[in-house]
């Protein structure tokens, strides 16, 4: 029925159709294979909350981190599928993937060193490109998601450490997530699902506040004295 | 826990100020209800207004029943002074959605009266003209609704009259319908082209920024479909028969019938 | 098309019959207007007996925001009572959707009332008992709202009493949580007793049937959690201190303060 | 644990839901039944839009008025179930049923006399009550929409009488449509399933014109003189 | 609070985020720019509806054709905003703008030459790319819109060109959509907007269908003859 | 093609749309300006929550009261572009700007005064009208939803407070949590926002007395009788 | 952090999961297949309404029941990679797919020899088990609603009929699709997709009576007389 | 009207249609049962969370234990309903039933044993078969989310137990929760149901870390010195 140009033109349409269905699928593979790594990661790192996580903190970090070179291989044979340059094409496939790569490289970074992980070491951590120009990178919007959630996670670290015994690291925590906070406001962010979550920044903010203070009322934590020249040693 | 004994006391500023706040708000909230029961009465009264003109297709005389339809706006338009009287000295909007269904329903039901008066589409100034109230001296006996009052004027946002209208339109596809079906040759063409005009007004502008426009837009894309299938069958069905034959058709009709010929409504 | 003229004559039986049908049409849909008036008046007053209750724990005497507050119910049951004088002689089930809201809204406020007062869960049948309204012989010169008038009841359906009941679990709530704050050690946890009395009375029969229960049922979970987690804290921060030390906090506290004691609720 | 008041509130109204329950599963079995035997009804009315239709119209007529016997005993088991004053209480359950009937009835009503049937003549059809004070009867709402649908058959009959060879049935719904169509006009419809079914009357009533039209201009309707003969013959 | 380095690391985020929205809003003026014309641009086309479209079709092409002057300069300027190679990262911005336009040139084409707009007739009138790789291009799927636009529109015309008392156009217009469906099921679409979109091609197809149909039963369309000719032409 | 009449009107309903869409897009950026001066002045008023906010509140009452001076600025220029009595026209664009820029004036205030803002101090240090009748104002509700982001805050001061060791705080901030809510209990407040946000508020008010609890039994607040000297220290 | 025992179980659950995702993925592919074949098909069939439709049925048919080859193999394939008796479990996935091959497989039979397909020869058409009990084979629900898309395409047919100049189809389909409205109303429908899409049926049926009136107002179709034997014939 | 084959064609679907509808009767009573007697053991059940729950936790096992001799009879009605094989079929009727019966089996044993329910046991106090392929089992699925509601009534047992002067509960429970939580962690959930009620478990785990804190900063668990032991012995 179709006249024979038609059916041609239609047909290249089809052979196009084919072709990215066959990479989204591809991706597909991918990103499911990263999201298996992370869940392991996750929960070597989740380590952490136990009792006995204060002590086994540094065996945990070696061992996440070595779980990180999986992260890294599985992230360049994502990039590898990907036609140059059309990363936002595809970048639902991956978002969540991303946001939760980053939280976990920020978490692990945090426990290493209680520093603020950066954009150049996330991009190292899971192996990709620090720049969009470059090919396959981490977006803003996700790498700032993946901190928000590592403030929710520095919420349930700073109660589990009291449990655990640890008085100071509440402090710490309280410092470090108050400096994020402080980050975050300087943003001005759109009505989106990222201001909604910074929204949320405050819960975490003051759950850690009411432990530091539980800690303090009864004493527990270190002199004060000497929080001065810890805060200075932080910063 | 400690048993604390609360604060208040009357004399306390706090308090005081909230008994402030407390007379303000409760202010708002039942004027809110005043204008969402007055809208109300306006949208049942403007929506048997229309039902009423409806009725010129049915054989009745069509200047009696616009008369009465007339009367009928007449008595919104008393509901419609008293939400003008309850926005005295307010800000209109915020209260409009309070009313807003009512005033739309009322500007349908008056852009629809207009049209079939034969004076085309109403314009936003003969809507606004039609809600100035001029002062009155003594209180209306009869229902006692009414009392005296001075001047007032319902200002009508021309979003609301837009929304009106776009609304008024499915009442014309519904006229352009009866009419095909009563026999009428010439009225649903007209009818068609009217709506077609209101059609690209409606295109021409951006609906981005209202939801309800938009929606609206999409009723009245329906409504003009319609309308040009009603014209298309009238057309399509009319050319099995030279013209000249169809009059005599219709005249033989007309005589055997009641011998009325029905005047066009515009 | 053929001109046909309309056949309508007011001497056809079925025109006859149609203004029938408008006359009946027209009686139901203003008497089912007039309901959803009278029901949103019900609502906001009953919404404001809430309100007042919930002023027992500022300080204010509770004997006295209870009286205060039954005057407001009562004026409630006078709108109550316009809705019967409404539904008399007609199935109530077919204006159902017109009174419901603010119905509900009254079993909530009765039922809140009625637990403050330390009577535990108002009953149905007490709830259908304020709702007999004798005859009245005389006008009621005051408002004039409320003429003379047979005896009528409004008859409250099982369902609309258990949604009633459901949004007053919301309120006893709030009540919780402030009473915890104002220091009350014996109050919270008796709520939260009666609360999961409430619960699993819910809990015991299947929500299928209605929507609006299954919803309400989620509510009511979350509000038992929100009391429970109260009581935990209250439980939580009173070990801290001996039974006997924290009595010396709270009578030191209270002779401090005002000196008065105040009542516990129930 | 519940206190002996609120647990007898709670098992009292447990009792009513399990009497709802088995009142609307009963109603539900006995409207069933009803709308089986009408789609029976139905069937054999369908018969009219058969080429043959017009000759049997009398038969047709009589099989189907016998079987509203079965419809009105249906009516009296349903009417026996409901608890007095309820009717709209449960509704919903008959509502489409009752519209059904409404419609099958006018139907019949229509081929044997010409007449647009009475909310009497209804009633007695399906036995059920006149009026709401007496019991269970037919909604007003119901009943108009019954007589819509009629409308919308209707204008299938007088597309199929002129397939049939019928040329003046059109010219007599014609009248009937356009006199229900003014009836219809008077009243005051919300917005309301029942204003969109009206709505759809316009196009019965065009539908039907037309036919009309289409036989008048071929001059195959008898001379409008002769009309009333032709009815007689008909019936 | 922050300290320097994580206050400078969030100044460089809000850089990027302002640079972002900059572009967004930039993006977006053009959009509604384009979306301005292209309200034009229709009501001109819409002209063809009238009684009068058919004489007036070539003068109407002529008007609307040098109206796509100003979508070509405010496509250009569109693409000049856009960071190279970010189509898809601003998608959703563009989307029904490209959807729409393709529809108005595919509109236009069709009216001046009975065909159907290939890739390039677009690209061309539209003063984008051909291909993605070449820059500022219109997205396959939004093409394919375009195209389901134009089938909805086309049963629009057949109808009112009727009224207008042109009876050859709806067997042209049932021929180049018939071959548009034909075209439409060689492809394997996803189960999306374009999907449900083309679901509701058969509508349009259908109603062109009867058209035809009443054009010809009543012997209004040219004598039956010349069809198959103009058919083999055309194929 | 279209009337003139129809056509005037729908030329002049565009010119309205035009410039509605003008006037709300100059709203839009002033709004933003007052929402970046308000997260400034929210930064420095964060302070206090710090371990030596104690002693710094009063130069970080002095530094926030000089950045008021930008909000009055902005909201001059914001109301300038408004037209007469159409200030809830535009509500939603400046709601949530209006209840925040209440909450930072309003807790400026408490830290100089421990005392309850009124509408008339808020409306004077935002330079806006204190009634509606004069121009641009601070609607009721948006004034009260300030007023509960306060008791929020305070309630983490309270916490706050005592960590950095400064135990009379809290029974101040519980007098004034309790004051503002049984103001609050005058209000007949509907189904909306701000019910919402005043349930909680109990909250906030029990979260202040269980400190005002913790630091009793431990016999950390200073003896009653000298309350009303504690508080001239402070200040 | 899990113990050994619970770690087992869950690695058990992962490899029943992952079982599970492996097979609904090979019966997409699968189902895909399917509908690209049903998809050809489909478009051979629709030359039937072509104006040359009529009498090129014979070869349409001859193709088209070639290409049921295809059909039967990819059933076959599908069927395969199913666990014994899980039908239902995966039902969703080929639910629409069943639905569209009946309707394919109906139309052939129609085409073909006029009489309504039954469950048995679809069936054997589309190579799947007659019987639940044997396997593979076509749900009831499925295959009346393949019967209830044929009456669909019926009515469109009717009108392209007329079109192509064959005046007799009509009132065979007619017939037809009156007989099938019959078996129908025999039916007690739930309340489902089914019976909505049976309420539609009768605007099928009305079109189709619209299509005969037409060509017997303007004494098109074969003379009357003929009717009842051409009635008989197809009986 | 139907032709006689197509009359029996037709009524032999009924029948099918009967029968179906006839079960799926059946199975309606058989679950609402079951749910009525789930109803009954959860009110059993919830004694737990009562002041005196403690103490009579086992008192409140035996009794809720007993009357799983009626679900188990009851499942048995079920199954024997159902036709062989055909569990997927009527899937939906007994979906939510059998979450909740997981749920409370796995309640019950934990309250007894402070143990994960096994599928096995579960499937044993159910009275179902353990595999797919021996008859009426518990879907995987289902019994996933039986053991994620169970982790939901966990976090309230913690608060309750507290509240009931129960302190060493809470952390019996974060350790049991825990590891669900790792062992979720290992599944590769799609994005359905399961998942989106997976996510909700993190607010369970925190809920519970909370009241371990609570209890431990308060030094109401038993000394930290037994822990660690208790841990192994668990693992
Ligand atoms: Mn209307
Ligand atoms: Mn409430």
């Amino acid at each position: 029925m179709a006249s024979t140009s038609t059916q041609e033109t239609f047909s290249k349409f089809q052979e196009y159709l084919t072709k990215d269905q066959d990479i989204r699928e591809e991706i597909r593979v991918s990103v499911r294979e990263i999201e298996q790594t992370a869940r392991e990661i996750l929960t070597v790192l989740q380590g952490v909350h136990q009792p006995t996580g204060c002590k086994d903190t540094v065996s945990i970090c070696k061992r996440s981190r070595e779980m990180f070179v999986n992260i890294r291989r599985q992230y360049k044979e994502l990039a590898a599928k990907l036609p140059a340059e059309q990363y936002y094409r595809f970048h639902d496939h991956w978002r969540f993937a991303n946001q939760r790569c980053v939280f976990l490289a920020a978490f692990l970074v945090y426990l290493e060193s209680d520093k603020l992980i950066t954009r150049e070491e996330a991009a190292e951590l899971l192996g990709v490109q620090q720049r969009r120009e470059d090919g396959f990178h981490i977006d803003l919007d996700d790498f700032l998601m993946g901190l928000l959630q590592l403030a929710n996670e520095m919420s349930r670290l700073a109660v589990n450490s009291v449990t655990a015994g640890d008085y100071s690291r509440p402090t710490k925590i309280a410092n470090f997530v108050a400096e994020l906070d402080a980050g975050f406001r300087l943003l001005n962010l759109k009505n989106d699902a990222l201001r909604k979550r910074f929204d949320g920044l405050k819960y975490d903010v003051k759950k850690i506040e009411e432990v530091v203070y539980d800690v303090t009322i009864r004493g527990l934590n270190p002199p004060p004295a000497q929080k001065p020249e810890a805060q200075t040693e932080e910063q | 826990i400690l048993r604390r004994e609360p604060k208040v006391d009357e004399n306390s500023p706090i308090v005081a100020s909230f008994r402030t706040y407390q007379s303000l708000m409760d202010r708002k909230n039942d004027k809110f209800e005043r204008l969402v029961k007055i809208s109300r009465d306006v949208t049942i009264q403007s929506k048997r207004a229309i039902f009423h003109i409806h009725r010129i297709n049915s054989g009745v005389d069509k200047t009696t029943v616009l008369g009465e339809a007339d009367e009928k706006l007449i008595a919104v338009r008393e509901k419609l002074c008293q939400i003008a009287l309850e926005l005295q000295g307010e800000d209109l909007y915020q209260y409009i959605r309070a009313f807003s269904p009512g005033l739309q329903e009322y500007i349908e039901a008056v852009s629809f009266h207009h049209y079939c008066l034969g004076k085309g589409l109403v314009s936003l100034t003969q809507v606004q003209t039609d809600l100035e109230f001029p002062a009155t001296e003594k209180p209306t006996t009869e229902d006692g609704e009414c009392p005296s009052h001075p001047a007032v004027t319902l200002y009508v946002p021309p979003i609301e009259y837009m929304l009106g209208i776009a609304d008024f339109t499915g009442e014309l596809m519904r006229l352009c319908i009866t009419s095909v079906s009563s026999g009428d040759m010439d009225l649903p063409f007209q009818l068609c082209q009217f709506m077609r005009e209101v059609y690209h007004g409606f295109s021409s502008f951006s609906h981005a920024g209202s939801w309800e426009l938009s929606r609206k837009m999409h009723t009245l894309r329906q409504s003009l479909h319609k309308v040009e299938n009603a014209c298309y069958t009238l057309q399509v069905r009319g050319l099995e028969i030279p013209k000249h034959m169809l009059a005599d058709v219709f005249s033989s009709q007309d005589s055997e019938d009641t011998g009325e010929r029905r005047n066009d409504m515009s």
